[in-house]
């Protein structure tokens, strides 16, 4: 806990004044959730929908919430869609596609003024708790097509999936093929049944109900291939960009899906990827792998990240470059594993005993997370320190359609750094020194197993030559010397924050990490309203870039901290480096991610106005 | 056979006077010069504690990583560039202590690494505590009236665990320990080989002549047949009026880790000459998410 | 590294001017260093010279440094003798007793102008290197006295101590006591022996040194009993003080010898004392304990700290009382073992993923050790959270002569906090709710075992009666909201900084921990050169104590943080909260503990006055 | 006998249908009511994992720690009160992967302690990667070729490491799974039962078909003798064909590690009411350091 603020209880917003008050129509943009139990097929269903809608040019934001179990409970889907780039979800759903009574109970007050609940005639759902809020109430018996006309309940799914395409008269043209394309490999049969009911669905859907309901997404007319990609998988395609050719993990929502796509992906890119028998063994099998010269990374969670620490410390030591995806879910302990939160910053920063260098990196988009990997083993093998990336699960788990030359995979930056090749050590006149004095902190690196350059790693205080040294204070003062050097250089490598919104606004937000997409749409929907507003979005965190980031601090007027924890930790850091206390706070620690609405409501709330 | 001089580091040594580390560092220098292993070919692993200290005593790559860690973080190299010989020198509170789980998992995968264990039966670098490898009853600075674990058994829980290689040497018979040695690099597999080292300044029971009057080499020993895998491990409980040296277990044809990890099939990944992916590369990556 | 200040490369004052300056003459205040081989008896020999001046009603301040090894290598045992209370060492020695030419070449340069180098007249030491500083040699023939007169090489060590108060003129009786005592077991012709030795060498001292030697050290009259205890004793004092019933750990230095105390104590004082596997072990037994109603502690250093990480963030979220010891030594990683450093603060308050209350306090002289750890016992039982008490290895192992009442050991008050009695809950009428949701955020507190209190403590979010509940919003507020509100009133019972010195000085200096003593002195020496100084230092670090805190810090002229890390950790903390930057910072960082000399010489150096 | 209901806990189990730990669930209840121990007697600790749920669904004590570290929690809490009753509950990647040091730590201690370990060979809760006690050639989301290791065998593991009572029970079989819980609240001393537990989502291999063809009980296998440790050991090794259920070791007489406490003689340190020293006693500590 970070600083004196104190905390106010808060509660999300529920109007959708993004889709309606920015755009100011119901067409192409609008929210649909899919929510049941784990093993309804919310997930796979939901991404079968998105996919036909991104086929039609649309693009989309999509993300999910489930619980800590692996059948039943109540999970969500869900998709917002839009005919111009998203970066952010709403609070608010247009429609809601039921699949368990509680999905109606829970999620019912999510939806906006207008908007429709559509489930299977045959559930038993508490309808006053939503047509109290003026929502429509769409009962379609689903399982009673899917019988009659598929011969399967099971295609009830589907059903419900046309309906809802009828509903918002979304050409039935992409769902079929969506159709035809997944259920391919279990054979004609099957793809013709269901085919036949989401057909049925649709035209219930359509004929019944599209009049009565306000939003449409229509298809556009440029269609191009756009990448549905989430945070871990950016991260996971930006490490094999990178040359990535070490990866070991053990396995900790949200970050387990980093350590399966590098596992999936090792033969074909030629990476050794182990789980190990826990998080401990995690970083040491990377930092082994690194010091030998090898692109090394580790993937986890706070409590993973908390058993790192010791050996974290290690690599600062003895100038090991490793890469650590720090994931954060919220805590404290074990807290809620399958929610969203931005509470492991300090730690991050101070964790392990005494001063180190270490680099911290909080992507806010997918295209971040992309090019932040890349620059983290770069920056890792240059100044031979761990480079932790930040995440959330948010931003490991949400997805962004996005144009695939974000990605450019093939025109990466690869610099090693001042590691020596071969050819430079046979050249060696003098003995080698591992870690040799220099004004910029940087020791030239020989891999082990050169002939001219036998060299000893130390975590103990060592000389030069990587001997033990822990009496010598003159020796002492030379390598913390240089380590500190290091410290104060990387920042040169580092970027300040990027600006969005006018200059001279009355109203600055600031944020870190996964928010950057809520904070841009806010700061959209602020200036429609006629409220000047900026923001300042920090990816590079420490150390901390203050030459580029304390003017623009300074500069603002209004300045709004925003964060997903409890105390503010970014404020805290920037007011320990530049002095500059935030004016207020937006905070939300409920698990759930940060939105455009939570951010207004918030500012609203607190009479904020620039 | 090079000369051991090659392995000669400009430090000096800082054990006490008749600390058995001293025997152990000779045996790993005559093993090495007898196997012709130069000081580039192979990388020392070790943790903290007084044996820990042996790889800065030696003209070799090293890396003294953090206490109880050097399993780990040697597998990681071993991954990286399995060219390297690696060898792992460990103190029995850092080896079998706090490092107990990454011995545990050593044992399940079979690298092709030597793990060395300094086993003085005491915590020597923190001054006198006991260790999980110290008699019942063991009498020091944190068990005033003797502990109340009953000893850790390295030997049986390396052969019960999945070792291929387990023997036993004695730091007051470097010679014999060399041959050890010898034998656990040239075994394909992780090779354990503990180490009866006696600490002259905190174990005042498991003394040079402690150890002097109850050592037989099984190698000497009529019928002793070092692949019978249950015989090995009774022989492993043996402890008291004789113990067992030489080489109690020995697996053969078990393939190593590394043989089995596929993308090692074509040499080190360290070695790999890194550049971006091709278009084609690229694209196909990308349409994964198409 | 916290902050982006630059660090400066330092280098130790040698000059005495504590005894000389402040004083204003040679009697009674002067700065003996005894130095060799590990082995050598180097410590026990300080030890016994330590008890002869105590016994003569002086004061004393002793301090150990050593390699990590257990023979050979460079030892030191220093102590400083006067007829006042002193509370730091002194970097300049004006007696250096050497056992060997290494202890010369070394600590020779600590020798102040006309001090003494005593040592063996067999060998060979680099004078030159000495005598150019216009120091004396006094070479005694103190092995071969030994040999003549007791028979024995050995008792060179004798002999030299019995030099040694001869050349200060300190009474033979005191000498002879100790011999006594000390040698007791050893029987009547030992002690005989060592008694003849010791004569011999004190007569040498006497008649051939005495007279050009300037400082003297005389008993005083009043000779009452004084404890010299260190600081990692008065913790285990304060320990069995408090009540504790349970000790885990794991050695590591400088930490060990608190669960080597109470492993020896344990029996007497009925505390469970175990070590363990490792320190995550370590922490594990303790709050296994802890929530099982025994008072429970366990103590370790940074890397062992690291190890605890994980656990320390479960304590905060099941709300298990355990008190923490984390004595710091410099770092990163395994660093300099057996030096002194404060580099761990900013770990310490931020370690573990997410956000909890927690309380960190760092003792600045063994009676804070004394009183901080009752505090911590009873601080975290109650407020149910975990307490870490920080100290260093100057700390751990520096011992001053204090006297008895200091330690009311057996007045001190043990709170535990709305711990609920048996009774207490036979009355129960409700359902026993664990984590009561309650206006200060305490929940009473059952011991398991009660009918009627069957309970359950929970790592995950949970609800009121301790069940899993990471999924609900509201019941995350609230009960994030409860360990929030503990961690806002937890301050009310922590205390703002001691202040020493002049209201309305013109420099004050600000630290934290076992810096005391060296800020207390340099004060003093400030003022009485007539730069008018005060200091602020701070045990009670965490929640930071604002409001008792701030106005101090606010009316401070010039503000100088000193601390013994490369960074200046807790001017960042002061900064983040209160906005205040040091206008200087007098750091240490080469692994030796603050001295008033040295922050008076870097005050110098950076030309700051008042 | 006790009502099993006595143990239902408010909370809807969260587990999927099918689950093998249902039948784990049972059995501990129906054990704890055979032995008439009330809920508030004793004391559940479990890490996390789908297994580490089962104490939330009970009404009894218990304490959800963080992954891997019941094992030492729960040693703590029994010698702060040995009068509770303490059962471990542990998955197996929890008890037996990354709690591995624990697990090999408290066979050395002898505690009073149940330990029931959900052996699903799988990682459950973080969606089906592979194990340590995974069969070789596993194929999961982290090991697509297959696991490379050797499985970890805990009951092999066990005897070697020195525990005194070590079964193994089926999920499918819960009143034989009840049983062993009996006994192994009955031991005194540490007593592992590890359940083959099958997980109906992510362990294909390892299902109830597959048990049910294989497993066979050892108290009705004759001539089997659970007080001979070599013979167990070699039994712990049995896997395929055909798998023995039931209690393959039990020592007797071996003390417990809280009797070997000299402080815990007059009873549990956390009754002890706390004051604050007398003025003798004070004196004494502070006449140390004159
Ligand atoms: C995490 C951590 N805990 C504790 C220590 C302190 N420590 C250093 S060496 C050592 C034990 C030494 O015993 P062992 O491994 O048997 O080696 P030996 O000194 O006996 O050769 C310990 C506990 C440490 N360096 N790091
Ligand atoms: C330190 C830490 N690492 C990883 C995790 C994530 N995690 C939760 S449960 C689990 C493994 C579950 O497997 P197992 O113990 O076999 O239990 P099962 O779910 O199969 O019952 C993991 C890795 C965690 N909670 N904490
Ligand atoms: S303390 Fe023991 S193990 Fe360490 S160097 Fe001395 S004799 Fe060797
Ligand atoms: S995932 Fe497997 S172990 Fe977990 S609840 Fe489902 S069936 Fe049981
Ligand atoms: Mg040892
Ligand atoms: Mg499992």
């Amino acid at each position: 806990m970070g600083g004196p603020t104190r905390a106010r209880d808060t509660k999300a917003g529920t109007r959708a004044f993004i889709g309606g008050e920015q755009r100011g129509e119901g067409i192409n943009d609008m929210t649909i959730r899919l929510a049941g139990e784990a093993g309804q097929g919310v997930e796979s269903g939901g991404a079968g929908f998105a996919s036909a809608l991104s086929h039609g040019g649309l693009w989309l934001h999509t993300h999910t919430d489930y619980m800590s179990r692996i059948r039943g409970g109540l999970n969500f889907f869900q998709m917002r869609v839009s005919d111009r780039p998203l970066w952010a979800h709403t609070e608010g759903v247009h429609i809601l596609l039921a699949f368990s009574p509680e999905a109606v109970t829970d999620y019912g007050p999510h939806l906006v003024e207008g908007g429709a609940l559509l489930y299977d005639d045959s559930l038993k759902v508490d309808q006053a708790a939503v047509t109290r809020r003026k929502v429509q109430l769409y009962a379609v018996p689903l399982t009673k097509i899917a019988q009659e006309i598929g011969g399967e309940k099971i295609m009830a799914n589907t059903c419900g999936l046309g309906a809802l395409a009828g509903i918002i008269e979304y050409p039935f043209e992409f769902v079929a093929d969506v159709i035809k394309k997944n259920f391919a490999r279990k054979g004609d049969a099957v793809v013709g049944g269901n085919l036949k009911v989401a057909e049925a669905g649709y035209k219930v859907g359509r004929d019944q109900y599209a009049a009565k309901f306000d939003w449409k997404v229509s298809p556009l007319k440029d269609r191009p291939d756009r990448m549905q990609i989430n945070g871990n998988q950016a991260i996971a395609v930006g490490a094999i960009a990178a040359g990535c050719r070490f990866m070991s993990g053990y396995p900790m929502t949200p970050a387990s899906s980093i350590l399966e796509f590098m596992a999936g992906h090792a033969k074909k890119y030629d990476i050794v990827v182990k789980q190990t028998e826990d998080e401990i063994a995690a970083i040491c099998f990377a930092i082994g792998a690194g010091n030998a010269g090898a692109r090394a990374m580790t993937a986890t969670s706070g409590g993973g990240f908390s058993l790192m620490v010791e050996a974290l410390g290690l690599a600062g030591m003895a100038e090991v470059p490793v890469v650590i995806v720090e994931a954060q879910r919220p805590g404290p302990s074990t807290g809620m594993p399958t929610k969203t939160e931005q509470g492991d910053l300090l730690f991050a920063l101070f964790a392990s005993q005494g001063e180190f260098p270490r680099i911290v990196l909080a992507p806010g988009t997918q295209e971040d997370c992309f090019h932040t990997t890349v620059r983290a083993f770069n920056l890792a093998e240059k100044w031979q320190c761990p480079v932790i990336v930040m995440t959330d699960f948010y931003l490991t788990t949400m997805t962004r359609l996005i144009p695939p030359a974000e990605f450019p995979i093939d025109r990466v930056t690869i610099d090693r750094g001042e590691l020596l090749t071969a050819q430079q050590l046979d050249r060696l006149a003098e003995p080698y020194l591992r870690y040799k004095d220099t004004p910029s902190g940087i020791s030239p690196r020989a891999m082990p197993g050169h002939a001219k350059a036998v060299h000893q790693t130390c975590s103990d205080e060592h000389d030069e030559y990587g001997h033990f040294e822990d009496e010598d204070r003159a020796n002492r003062l030379k390598m913390a010397g240089k380590r500190w050097r290091k410290f104060q250089h990387i920042v040169d490598d580092l970027r300040g924050p990027t600006i969005y919104g006018p200059e001279g606004a009355g109203l600055t937000l600031m944020g870190w990490g996964s928010s950057y997409g809520a904070m841009r749409e806010a700061v959209d929907i602020l200036n429609a309203r006629g409220t000047k507003t900026n923001l300042l979005h920090f990816v590079d965190i420490w150390p901390f870039p203050e030459a580029q980031a304390a003017p623009l601090i300074e500069a603002a007027r209004q300045l709004v901290a925003v964060e997903g924890n409890q105390s503010g930790q970014f404020a805290h850091l920037v007011r320990a480096v530049t002095g500059r206390r935030a004016d207020r706070m937006v905070l939300r620690w409920d698990g759930r991610p940060l939105s455009p609405e939570y951010i207004i409501e918030q500012l609203e709330e607190a009479k904020v106005h620039a | 056979m090079l000369d051991v001089k090659t392995y000669n580091s400009p430090i000096k040594v800082t054990w006490c006077p008749g600390c058995g580390d001293y025997g152990i560092l000779n045996a790993v220098k005559s093993a090495l010069a007898q196997l012709e292993i130069h000081p580039h070919e192979v990388m020392f692993f070790s943790g903290i504690g007084c044996g820990s200290k042996l790889p800065d005593y030696m003209n070799a790559n090293a890396f003294t990583t953090i206490h109880g860690r050097s399993l780990p973080i040697a597998m990681g190299t071993k991954l990286a560039n399995h060219d390297l010989h690696v060898i792992c020198i460990t103190g029995d509170g850092d080896g079998y202590g706090i490092g107990g789980n990454h011995f545990i998992s050593i044992l399940r995968r079979n690298p092709d690494i030597v793990h060395i264990a300094e086993n003085n039966m005491v915590y020597g670098l923190t001054k006198g505590q006991y260790a999980p490898t110290s008699e019942h009853g063991f009498v020091a600075s944190t068990t005033p009236e003797g502990s109340i674990e009953i000893a850790f058994n390295p030997l049986a829980t390396a052969i019960n665990g999945g070792a291929t290689f387990v023997a036993r040497g004695f730091s007051g018979d470097p010679k014999h320990l060399a041959k050890l040695i010898m034998a656990a690099v040239q075994h394909r597999g992780y090779a354990l080989v503990d180490v009866l080292q006696p600490c002259v300044i905190y174990n005042k029971i498991n003394t040079y002549d402690y150890y002097r009057e109850r050592v037989y080499k099984l190698e000497e020993t009529a019928g002793y047949d070092p692949a019978d895998r249950d015989a090995a491990w009774r022989k492993a409980h043996e402890w008291g009026e004789k113990i067992p040296i030489g080489i109690l277990y020995q697996a053969a044809g078990v393939p190593t880790y590394e043989e089995q990890v596929s993308e090692l099939r074509v040499g080190p990944v360290a070695k790999r000459q890194l550049a971006p992916l091709t278009g084609a590369q690229a694209d196909a990556l990308r349409r994964q998410f198409f």
